[in-house]
């Protein structure tokens, strides 16, 4: 069954591959993904018991990722089927095949137990992501793909340094050797404490250029400004979460080493360190994917802040998690379809989007009030639990600046979004085919519909789900 | 069971609120004609026939209901309460509201306005869902919900018009901050979670905290829900946004919305059993500021909407100076005083809500009849629109606090708050009396201008000549307003009432079995004989006028052959005097064009009051950010070797912490 | 047998330093080449023979002495050059960090204990002090294939560091390190092509279009 | 009962002769015979039998302004005791509402005033209210001042008050707030050197200005309330600076009505030995009226 979830978007990848026609290929995409998330549905009903092995299980804080990946990956890929429809002479055999690899990676990267299987899955990503960002064959996404892959692959090598690390500790603690991480786990404490700080930091270093910590986060901007908007969404939204995931598996051996306010430290302040950069570069920003790759780093901040907080904020960083995804999917989509339609993503050139494609538009609009932490959408859930655990910790330091870097994001967004949603469209601007239709305006609709009312009412598993992730991180109920 | 449900009237206050949230959705599934305007105006006059008499039943009984909403969200049980002082701010809520929605119906017309009149009508019952549900949520989290949707809408009404610069300029202004604020109470709930362990309100007067604590919490309440009332300095985004909004939603942001943020701040000093004295001699300093600034800055308005907007800060600052009188006499044991500042704020947040929406209604229907919102442009519609100008003669007197309208009676019960304190040992709080009286002085300035300068005369452009009178839709709220601000000032002991209960919740149980100084009587009997005699005069001279010879010619121009409507006095020039004597408080800039020569060509002189705080601190400090902001982004240039610089000097730093 | 690692370990530092000293690309190739050699045969100087060795010791060499040194050079005859002109760093500073990094590499190492079967061994301090190196010149020249060149010194380092686990982990990070190389150096070679046919260079410094002005 | 009834006599009766010994101490001054003391009354009786003239642009509110202020100076009148005597009405806090009514007037003559569309007119109205707020704070003063002294928040036990012991013990303090009033006074009344009521250069006018268009009965109407205001705030200042009551209630009316003619007298002696202030000095004078007022309370408070 586990297997399953990672070998049919394989198979999905190579029927994909094989079909020679363009159109009929995109409508592999949606087919595959909504297989896989019937399947991943199934199996979280019925959850399968570990792997003889012991690499393979599905524990909450992985459900938790997979739920994320699987639906954004499902909206996307219906998405991709209206986007395509109007690239037509754009090959995208390479595309639809890369996708679905991906999304093979990102589940293999949830369901993994061993750390060294975990982490070829995470390389795996790296890799496949790396013809998407180059899916426009510009000068310009060459150089967002070129820096993309260099930095990732030295952060994945630093991680992987870490990780011999990690296991080094085992050895320098006289126990059996392994990367699994039950046992980590249970061992922690034993290990040795040298190397187990150095493999932290390493593993820190190595996933958080992945996810985007900053100032490890240099190649973000390019990478989400070039990639289509599709791909900009899954970058944010699935692999970031993948690598997110990552970080979790050592917060995991970090906490269980009773060293974990030393790790929550180091995150407590790379976290804020995030937000600030985010602050200071999304102010003035002129072109809005740019941005969005900013706001990113942003969010990433805040989860990392709310495990540098520990204790209730883990409940809320998760939670923070999904709504993250699912609103970065609705703002790359709504911003793919912007910049579609205006055929450029510069904020002189792109005003009025509410007059010229208004389903998009309002998305837009909607989605940034949503990722900015305005009720009734869900981010303002976990947004505000993390400052009050901030607060009910006695940390006002945290809890202060957090707010004050939340005010700059807002202020410099808010002076990026509202100019081009309002207003009226400029009338010297280059006329496109691009206009709002169902296939490219429902699947945002519906993760807006998510954050909407998962920011109304968080449903009961889903809580409970969260709880239990929770628990493994070491944040009780 | 139903039945019996609907007869307590908290559930029919319930109902209302939701019923009022509702409004709008009906406009929003029929895409075309007036049905779903009418419809949403009809639901909101619904929704205040449910609401106002259970309002004013709860009050009266003083009954207080509380209920427990079943939601799931992370944040502990979602309560919702109806005491005395919920009651109390519902009231300007379901006031203001259905009348606003009538008076849409012929300002906003659905045939018309087809582009934003459906969103314009769905926020505007959401808007006034919000507020309602911010006045009864008794939890924290629910409450900034409450208050962020209630932001939201109001931004989303307020760039209704969102083509104009302007607009979105005021819009943006507006939602950052007042997303700020949230911020200031995501500060606040924070604490008092961090106090009492769970996001519920803690009940009147249990909230025991350290002195540092109850600072926190102070400030923040101070910083979030201030400038929601717009106190001045916080007040930047006020005059633009309801300056640039519909009329009809400038009366319900400044009628109600800005009072939300009084009650947010009252429903805070109500969890302290003993506020600390310096509460209040802030809080009256800063209302004593803002009524003053506010004025005075009102007074150099060129903008009749704008002039408005700055007496709303000018209005809210004497509400908070209520508060603070409030506060000192608490801290003080003095009773009297207390219930004189408390009872004046109170009562003078219903004042304003009544006399505030009446007038931005008639700045809408001025609006609406000439085209325009420059008082210099207008002129002469009292002849053309006969009851919208009685109706906002009525408004402009009772806001200036003058008898026989409400203003008075609520500005009157705080200047004995003053006096009677300057028998008392330490007579400095009765320095405030001179303030508010300059206060009224220029209020009287800034009221004139706009009355004189809109209404009468001779108009001054062509569009201002062309104006009709407005529909019975757009007066019947006027009216009913002017009504309602006629009697308060006639008979405040109706209005004082309603205040008593809630100021009751507030203060203690017994805070409002004070003897007021003066006998409501008097008031009835000032505001009654000065009508009669009035009237008696107007008819006796209309009498004497009749008998003898009577002639009628144009206005004597002091000997001028070719007197124009361009030359009268305009807006400008009648603020311009007092503008001069204030101009360390109101700076404007005047621009004008050379004039050279023997004969000089036509020039033009224009003249823009300036948002101080605004143009000369806060854009300035952003813009010093900005520059700031732009140094540290050098580091993303595009040298991808460097970034590589990033990562290892991370590593570095990192291993040599942990080290 | 662990003096004559420890000489190759040397042999490895000193390669660390011909790679920054340099600007000839073709000698940086096969420095690095030689050095991934000679890190190849190096677990068979550690461990005991078994067949599993073998095969990571043969498969290494072929993959870090012959494909990789085979490709870049293909890739620098394409492109048509033959020096690292104007670097970042400048040769002798490179030297000069190069040392200290090595340095600084010892010092850190000795705060790291070793288990009892690998004490004396030079590994960890050459490890590290390769991965820094390699960082120096990822760091210090602006030709992609420079980079790609760092790159592949900062993954012969985190290589060193695994021989010491190479008997004792499972076959699988081996197997992952290896991976990571060929899939990493493979899909940097597609788009150092790309580059070179986008630009007609593969001089990084161009690559700066994407930034904040 | 014969108290307010003497109260009503003087009030309705007296303010012309006021206007009336002005007129005739500046003639006296200029070396003149000048107009009869009774002057002001035929005046007002020849205006009502006048025809009215009436401007094309303006509305009813033209024609209420007169009718409102009149009103509003007539129910003032009721509030403020003449002499040692109680108002006919008294009530805590009224002289709130007497500084209220006379803001009241003052926004119908003024709002009168813009509905003639005249610019000169204008011109008058934006000083008489830019001028008369400036003159409020130090009303206010004085009102406070008055309180701590009397304990009363009333006009009538707060001016009956003020008595021979009390100059004794807050001499200094009544000086202060006395000149602060008089300034009040006359910038109130617009008196020389605010304004002077007797030229007809536009420019430099500010009260005679607003009413130019008015004419017949309505003119009539302002000119009275115009004497009545000068009569109420000139009882104020009389009640302070007089503080002897004889006990007699016949003496005691006589001694008012004596006083107010002198203070006509001293207006009239300042308007004659004075010039006209250029308007930029007005506020600074009134300022200064404020601070003077001001001190007075500080001197109380001390």
């Amino acid at each position: 069954m586990m297997w399953a979830l990672v070998l049919l978007p394989l198979a999905g990848a190579l029927i994909a591959w094989l079909i020679p026609d363009n159109r009929k290929r995109a409508l592999v995409l949606p087919v595959f993904a909504l297989a896989q998330l019937f399947l991943v549905g199934a199996l979280l009903v019925d959850t399968p018991p570990v792997s003889p092995a012991g690499w393979i299980m599905l524990d909450p804080l992985g459900k938790l990722a997979l739920i994320s990946n699987s639906v954004l990956f499902a909206v996307c890929a219906f998405y991709a089927v209206g986007y395509l429809a109007y690239r037509r002479r754009r090959p995208n055999r390479v595309l639809c095949a890369a996708l679905l690899v991906c999304l093979s990676a990102m589940t293999l990267v949830t369901i993994s137990q061993h750390l060294g299987l975990l982490w070829i899955a995470l390389e795996a990503t790296t890799l496949t992501m790396a013809p998407l960002i180059y899916f426009n064959h510009n000068a310009r996404s060459i150089e967002a793909t070129w820096k993309y892959l260099l930095i990732c692959s030295v952060g994945i090598a630093i991680a992987l340094l870490g990780l011999f690390f990690l296991a080094y500790s085992t050895i320098v603690a006289k126990q059996d050797v392994t990367l699994l991480l039950p046992s980590l786990i249970s061992d922690a404490a034993a290990l040795h404490p040298g190397w187990r700080h150095a493999a932290f930091i390493f593993l820190l270093v190595g996933f958080g250029s992945k996810m985007g910590l900053a100032p490890l986060h240099t190649w973000k901007p390019d990478a989400y400004g070039e990639a289509p908007g599709l791909v900009g969404a899954l970058l944010a939204g699935g692999l970031v979460n993948c690598a997110l995931l990552a970080l979790l598996r050592v917060y995991q051996i970090a906490v269980a080493s009773s060293e974990g306010a030393m790790f929550q430290e180091v995150l407590l302040v790379m976290g804020l360190v995030s937000m600030a950069f985010a602050a200071v570069f999304m102010a003035r920003q002129s072109d809005f994917k740019r941005m969005l790759a900013y706001s990113s780093v942003e969010h990433i901040g805040i989860i990392t802040v709310a495990l540098g907080l520990g204790k209730g904020a883990l409940f809320a960083g998760l939670l923070h998690m999904i709504n993250n995804s699912m609103t970065k999917g609705v703002l790359f989509l709504s911003c793919g379809n912007i910049h579609r339609a205006y055929n450029s993503k510069s904020t002189t050139t792109v005003r009025g989007a509410l007059r010229r494609t208004p389903w998009s538009g309002a998305l837009f609009l909607a989605a940034f009030l949503a990722i900015t932490g305005s009720p009734p959408f869900s981010p303002f859930v976990s947004e505000f639990l993390i400052v009050s655990s901030a607060f009910v910790q006695g940390n006002f330091w945290t809890g202060g600046l957090f707010l004050v870097f939340l005010a700059l994001i807002f202020i410099g967004m808010a002076s990026t979004v509202l100019p081009v949603v309002l207003g009226e469209v400029p009338t010297d601007i280059e006329r496109t085919r691009y206009r709002d239709t169902l296939p490219t305006v429902l699947p945002p609709l519906l993760l807006m519909g998510i954050i909407l009312t998962m920011g109304l009412w968080l449903p009961a598993p889903l809580q409970q789900l969260l709880h239990e992730a929770a628990g493994l991180l070491g944040g009780g109920a | 069971m139903l039945f019996d449900m609907l007869r307590d009237p908290a559930v029919l206050v319930l109902c209302a609120i939701t019923l009022a949230g509702c409004s709008g959705l009906p406009g929003l599934l029929l895409r075309h004609g007036p049905l779903g305007q009418r419809l949403a105006s009809a639901a909101a006059l619904l929704s205040s026939l449910i609401a106002l008499p259970s309002l004013v039943y709860l009050l009266f009984w003083r009954q207080t209901s509380s209920f427990t909403l079943n939601w799931n969200l992370p944040f502990g049980p979602c309560e919702i309460a109806l005491d005395p002082l919920s009651a109390f701010f519902l009231i300007p809520i379901f006031l203001v509201f259905p009348a606003g929605a009538l008076y849409a119906l012929g300002y906003w017309p659905a045939v018309e306005r087809r582009a934003s009149e459906r969103s314009v009508t769905f926020f505007y019952g959401l808007l006034a869902c919000a507020m309602a549900l911010v006045v009864v949520a008794r939890n924290g989290a629910l409450f900034l919900i409450a208050w962020e949707v209630m932001a939201v809408s109001g931004y989303f009404l307020l760039v209704a018009e969102h083509a104009e610069e302007e607009v979105r300029g005021a819009g943006t202004v507006y939602l950052v901050a007042s997303h700020l604020g949230a911020g200031a109470l995501m500060v606040l709930f924070s604490t008092l979670f961090f106090s009492t362990g769970a996001f519920q309100f803690p009940a009147a007067g249990s909230l025991q905290v350290t002195a540092g604590l109850s600072t926190l919490i102070f400030c923040a309440a101070l910083g979030g829900f201030g400038s929601k009332a717009g106190l001045m300095p916080l007040h930047i985004w006020l005059p633009s946004a309801h300056a640039n909004a519909p009329s009809h939603v400038s009366a319900l942001l400044s009628g109600v919305m800005l009072k939300v943020g009084i009650y947010g701040l009252l429903r805070v000093i109500s969890f302290f059993p003993h506020p600390p004295l310096w509460w209040g001699a802030l809080l009256t300093a800063a209302g004593l500021t803002s009524a003053l600034m506010g004025i005075c800055i009102a007074s150099a308005q060129k903008d009749i909407k704008r002039l408005l907007a700055y007496s709303s800060i000018e209005n809210l600052g004497i509400i908070c100076t209520g508060i603070g009188v409030y506060l000192l006499a608490a801290a003080s044991g003095n009773r009297l005083l207390a219930y004189l500042g408390l009872a004046a704020a109170l009562f003078h947040v219903l004042n304003h809500a009544i006399f505030k929406p009446l007038l931005f209604f008639s700045a809408g229907s001025v609006i609406h009849a000439a085209g325009t919102r420059e008082l210099d442009r207008m002129g002469g519609l009292a002849k053309r629109m006969p009851r919208t100008a009685f109706l906002s003669l009525c408004g402009a007197v009772a806001i200036c606090g003058l008898p026989p309208f409400n203003g008075f009676a609520s500005e009157m019960l705080l200047y004995l708050g003053f006096f009677s304190e300057a028998q008392a040992g330490a007579p400095y709080l009765a320095l405030g009396a001179p303030v508010l009286a300059l206060v009224g002085g220029v209020a009287v300035i800034s009221f004139v201008k706009l009355y004189g300068i809109a209404f009468l005369g001779a108009p001054r452009t062509d569009g201002s000549a062309r104006s009709h009178e407005a529909p019975f839709s757009m007066l019947a709220p006027m009216g009913l307003l002017a009504l309602l601000a006629l009697a308060g000032g006639l008979f405040p002991q109706l209005f004082l009432a309603l205040v008593n209960p809630a100021l009751a919740a507030l203060a203690g149980p017994g805070a409002d079995a004070v003897a007021l100084p003066v006998a409501p009587a008097w008031f009835a009997v000032a505001g009654g004989s000065l009508l009669v005699l009035s009237a008696a005069l107007f008819l006796f001279l209309k009498g004497r006028a009749k008998a003898v010879p009577a002639g009628a010619g144009p206005t004597w121009g002091c000997g001028y052959i070719r007197p124009a409507a361009s030359m009268q006095y305009s807006g400008s020039s009648f603020g311009a005097l007092f503008g001069s004597l204030a101009s360390t408080l109101v700076r404007s800039r005047i621009s004008a064009g050379k004039v050279a020569g023997v004969a000089p060509a036509a020039t033009k002189l224009s003249y823009a009051p300036e948002e101080t705080v605004l143009q000369r601190i806060v854009l300035p400090t952003i813009s010093i950010i900005g520059v700031g902001f732009a140094f540290v982004r050098r580091l993303q240039h595009g040298e991808v070797h460097v970034y590589i610089l990033y990562i290892f000097a991370t590593l570095l730093l990192l291993m040599l912490w942990v080290h | 047998m662990n003096s004559l690692a420890d000489q190759f370990l040397v042999l490895c530092l000193l390669l660390n330093f011909a790679v920054l000293g340099t600007s000839r690309l073709n000698f940086s190739v096969r420095s690095v080449a030689l050095q991934g050699v000679l890190l190849g045969v190096l677990p068979a100087l550690v461990h005991p023979f078994s067949w599993h060795l073998a095969f990571i010791v043969v498969s290494i060499v072929l993959v870090k002495g012959a494909l990789i040194p085979f490709l870049i050079i293909r890739a620098i005859k394409r492109a048509e050059i033959e020096r690292e002109f104007q670097p970042f760093i400048g040769y002798i500073p490179s030297l000069v960090l190069g040392a200290l990094f090595t340095t600084l590499a010892f010092i850190f190492a000795a705060k790291l204990p070793l288990a009892p079967e690998h004490s004396g061994l030079l590994v960890v301090p050459a490890s590290l002090a390769t991965l820094m190196c390699g960082f120096l010149v990822l760091m210090g020249r602006r030709k992609a294939i420079s980079q790609v060149l760092g790159y592949l010194l900062m993954e012969n380092g985190i290589f060193l560091f695994g021989l010491l686990l190479a008997d004792a982990m499972p076959v699988m990070v081996e197997a992952g390190a290896l991976l990571d190389l060929l899939v990493g150096i493979f899909v940097m070679g597609i788009v150092i092509n790309h580059i070179s046919r986008e630009f007609s260079s593969i001089d990084t410094s161009r690559l700066s279009a994407l930034r904040e002005e | 009962m014969i108290d307010t009834l003497f109260h009503m006599v003087l009030v309705l009766a007296m303010p012309p002769l006021l206007l009336g010994v002005i007129g005739k101490t500046k003639a006296a001054f200029a070396g003149r015979v000048g107009a009869p003391f009774l002057q002001p009354y035929y005046d007002l009786s020849r205006l009502m039998r006048k025809g009215v003239v009436i401007s094309d642009t303006t509305t009813w509110i033209f024609k209420a302004g007169p009718a409102v202020t009149l009103a509003a100076t007539l129910f003032a009148a009721l509030l403020v005791p003449l002499g040692k005597h109680a108002a006919p009405v008294s009530f805590e806090g009224d002289m709130i509402l007497f500084a209220y009514l006379f803001a009241l007037g003052r926004f119908f003559t003024t709002v009168a005033a813009l509905d003639t569309g005249s610019s000169f007119e204008g011109m008058g109205a934006a000083r008489e209210v830019t001028f008369s707020c400036l003159a409020e704070p130090a009303l206010f003063f004085a009102l406070i001042t008055l309180t701590r002294l009397s304990g009363t928040m009333s006009l009538t036990p707060m001016l009956n008050h003020v008595t021979s012991p009390v100059w004794v013990a807050a001499g200094a303090s009544l000086i202060l707030l006395l000149a602060g009033l008089f300034v009040v006074l006359l910038a109130e009344n617009c008196r020389i050197p605010f304004d002077d009521p007797n030229t007809h250069l536009e420019l430099t006018m500010i009260h005679e200005v607003m009413v130019l268009d008015h004419s017949g009965p309505y003119f009539g109407c302002i000119l009275y309330g115009a004497a009545l205001k000068l009569y109420l705030l000139g009882a104020l200042f009389v009640n302070i600076a007089v503080p002897f009551a004889s006990g007699n209630a016949f003496v005691d009316w006589a001694l008012f009505a004596l006083s107010m003619l002198v203070l006509a007298v001293a207006i009239g002696v300042v308007e004659s030995v004075m010039a006209r202030l250029r308007l930029i000095r007005v506020p600074q004078l009134l300022v200064a009226a404020m601070i003077l007022t001001a001190f007075s309370l500080v001197l109380v408070v001390r």
